[in-house]
Parts: structure tokens; C-alpha cells; sequence
């Protein structure tokens, strides 16, 4: 599984993207936040705020809640701001 | 049509593509978003995105736009990179045969744009720099077409 | 500022003007209305206007979208004479720090000129001429606005 | 006192401006129409609708109950269709 971090998510863990082998059980994108945090300070730090963090499936804005199902990208990033 | 971009646009070349070869438009709205200098605060602006997920937002959002309203033409133009005070930074273009249609689409495409696109800017001035915060007033922009089209 | 003249007008060099020296602009609206051939019922186009009460009327407009909306810069251009289709008949150009003032104003100025400016379009096609009627649209446009002050 | 006549109004009345004595009593806009009407079919056909015409006194828009006043001119034409 790709993930990818922009902006301050990406500054705050240290990296734009990496590939990762999420543990078992990790099923929904909340999910794969609350692993990320366990991943260090960096992680902690980035994803201190969840509610505020933003999240795309293969490229679609999604909700915490939806189910990763066979995604083969999943980004992180803030509210955005460009316009 | 839309384009993510380092370079610069001029408005006018746009126009005249758009027109090129027709003669059945009678209204062109066209938006340029710019780098304000803030009184000095601001002396440069970078502006990162989602490749490949800023194209595919666009492209949808300028489907949804042409699903919307009679338009006879469009145009999203979104650049990236490092700016400075002055430069562009977004275009939007509508044509249509009426100017209300040509208005309320350009609008549509920029709130929504705000709201969705993956861009995020960061602002460098004298004191160092800072990613900028999303503005509650966007959210409530956008919120105000999906009411509209409820009432519809 | 505001023009009344035969010539055509070039969008990106009005655009350029109003920039010139400035970096305090965050948003810039273009509205431009060009002749439509409507499916080959029209070949030309002659805009007749009042001399002096024309850039009259198109100054006291320009007044008030700036009274109303706190703009940057202001824009007003209408040609005169013969035009054809694809020609360019008017030029609206808003100039903000934000998109919503710079997109309310150049509607604005268009609903108005639209009832007030005292021009008149007459159409000439491969059955002879005929001056366009005023479309009652265009007064419940005008109107909608004189509803949102009042509500303001 | 100048009168002017704009696309329809003018073409129906053959004329684009002229200058005029009023004759006593006439003192709104809507009786300067009254009296324009008896000046001949051209100006009768012009102002058959009287309803349609729009008036400006000194180059600003009047209604038919406006006073003439101290006018210099005064100018008729159909609803405007410009922009």
C-alpha cells in the first residue's frame, strides 16, 4: 500500500511517500490513522489532530470512515487551499 | 479543458482559443485569482499539489459545472510552484450564450475548486513561512450551490 | 473607469492596466458580451447610443458598484457602430482583494448597464433589420439586486 | 428647448434632434408626448404606444410625470438594449 503525506502532514512525518504492509485489522482510512500514530513522534505529531486531516483513495477525497477495500494509494493532507 | 502548470497564462490567448472559429457566444466570464502581497507580509507564495488527483478533481468538477449550465465552452487553469506578489495564480473561463449562466458557472467552479482541489499554499514573508489555513467562508460558499441546486 | 467607443478592446491589456503597480489585488472578474450570429440570422449588428448620457449613465453605475462592493479597480468599456459576429460588444473588469466582491460587482454593473445605458442594438440578417425589444428579464435582474440592499 | 430621438423613436419620426417652442401648459414629460402626437402621422406613428417610450431630462432617465422645469433638452427613445 502507497501512502502519501502534502503540505504540513508531509513536512511534520519527515516524508512525501512511502510503500507500507498495513497490519491486520486495519480495515477503514480512521484506521490506518490510528496505526500511523503509534509509527513515532514524527507520526504522532502529524496526526495529533485527526479530525483536521483530509484523506483520498486512489485519488478521491474520502471520509474516516470509508473502507480501504483494494486501494493502491492513500494520501493524507490539510484542508485545502489553493484557488 | 483544464491545465496544471508551472507557467504563466494570458487571459486574452485563452479567450481567443476559445472563441477561435465560432461566432455563436454572446458571454465570457473569465476569474484570475492573484498573489497579494498582504502590506508586505507576503514576498513569496508556493503553492504544492496532489498530482495526478488535482487534474482528476478539476476535470470533474469542470464535467459538473458544464452538467449545470448551458456552457458552450470552459477552461480551469490552476498554476503551481513559487510565486510572487502580482503573479496568477488560478484561471476560470465560461462561455455561454447568456451572461447568467457564463457568471454563476465561473463562481460554481471557483468555490468548489477552493473546497476540493488538493492545493495547498504556503505563504513566505520577512518573518519566515507558514501553510496557509483553509477559511471557514469557503466551506459555506460551496455549501451555498448544493442548497441552490435543492431548491431547484 | 469607463469608455465608450468604436474601437475593439483587448481584455489582457485592460487587465494589465488596472495590475500596473500593484500587487494588492487578490481577484480580478472579466465579463465580456460579443455579437452571436444566432445560427446565421445575423450578420451584423449596430449599437446606437446617447451621446454624453451614455458615459454618463456608465460613470454613475461605476459609482455605485464602488460604494456597494469595496473594489480595487473598475472598468467599464461599450462599443458603438457596426459590429459583426464574434465582435466584441462590451467589457466589464472588477478588480478585489476577494473573488466574492469582484464577482457580485461585475454582475452588478452588467444587470444595470443592461436597463440604464442608454444604447440600443439593432440587428441586421439576410431578411433586413430590426432593433432588438428589451427582455423583461433583464428588469428582474436589475430588480433582484435593489431586493438584496434592501434586505442588507 | 432640444428634443432628441433615438433608434425606433427616431426612425419613426424621420428626425434624430430639433429644437422646439413648447407651447403654454405643457409642463410634464408625458404632455410633451401629448402635443408631439398631434405634429403629424410620423410623430402620431412614433408615439402611438406612448406607454414604451422612456424620457431622459438632461441626460438623466425621467418618468412621464417628470417636470420639465428648466430641461435644455429632452430625449426619447424605446427601452435600452445595450451590454
Amino acid at each position: 500500500m502507497r501512502l502519501l503525506y502534502f503540505a504540513w502532514v508531509k513536512e511534520k512525518t519527515g516524508i512525501a511517500a512511502e510503500d507500507v504492509e498495513l497490519p491486520a485489522g486495519v480495515a477503514t482510512v480512521g484506521e490506518v490513522i490510528g496505526w500511523l500514530k503509534t509509527r513515532g513522534p514524527e507520526f504522532a505529531h502529524a496526526f495529533e489532530r485527526a479530525e483536521v486531516i483530509r484523506a483520498a483513495i486512489d485519488q478521491n477525497h474520502v471520509r474516516h470512515d470509508a473502507r480501504i477495500g483494494a486501494a493502491r494509494e492513500i494520501a493524507f493532507f490539510p484542508p485545502v487551499t489553493g484557488g | 479543458m483544464i491545465r496544471v502548470q508551472q507557467e504563466d497564462f494570458d487571459v486574452a490567448a485563452e479567450i481567443a482559443r476559445l472563441k477561435a472559429g465560432r461566432s455563436d457566444i454572446g458571454a465570457i466570464v473569465t476569474f484570475t485569482g492573484t498573489v497579494r502581497d498582504q502590506a508586505g507580509a507576503i514576498t513569496e507564495m508556493t503553492l504544492e499539489h496532489y498530482p495526478g488527483m488535482t487534474e482528476r478533481e478539476l476535470t470533474r468538477l469542470e464535467a459538473q459545472a458544464n452538467a449545470r449550465w448551458p456552457l458552450q465552452a470552459s477552461l480551469i487553469v490552476h498554476r503551481t510552484g513559487t510565486l510572487r506578489p502580482g503573479d496568477n495564480i488560478v484561471l476560470v473561463v465560461t462561455a455561454s450564450e447568456h451572461r447568467d449562466a457564463a457568471f454563476d458557472a465561473a463562481r460554481f467552479l471557483m468555490d468548489y475548486l477552493k473546497t476540493s482541489a488538493p492545493l495547498w499554499k504556503q505563504e513566505t514573508g520577512p518573518h519566515g513561512s507558514h501553510w496557509v489555513e483553509a477559511e471557514p467562508d469557503d466551506e459555506s460558499a460551496r455549501a451555498s450551490w448544493q442548497q441552490k441546486r435543492a431548491a431547484e
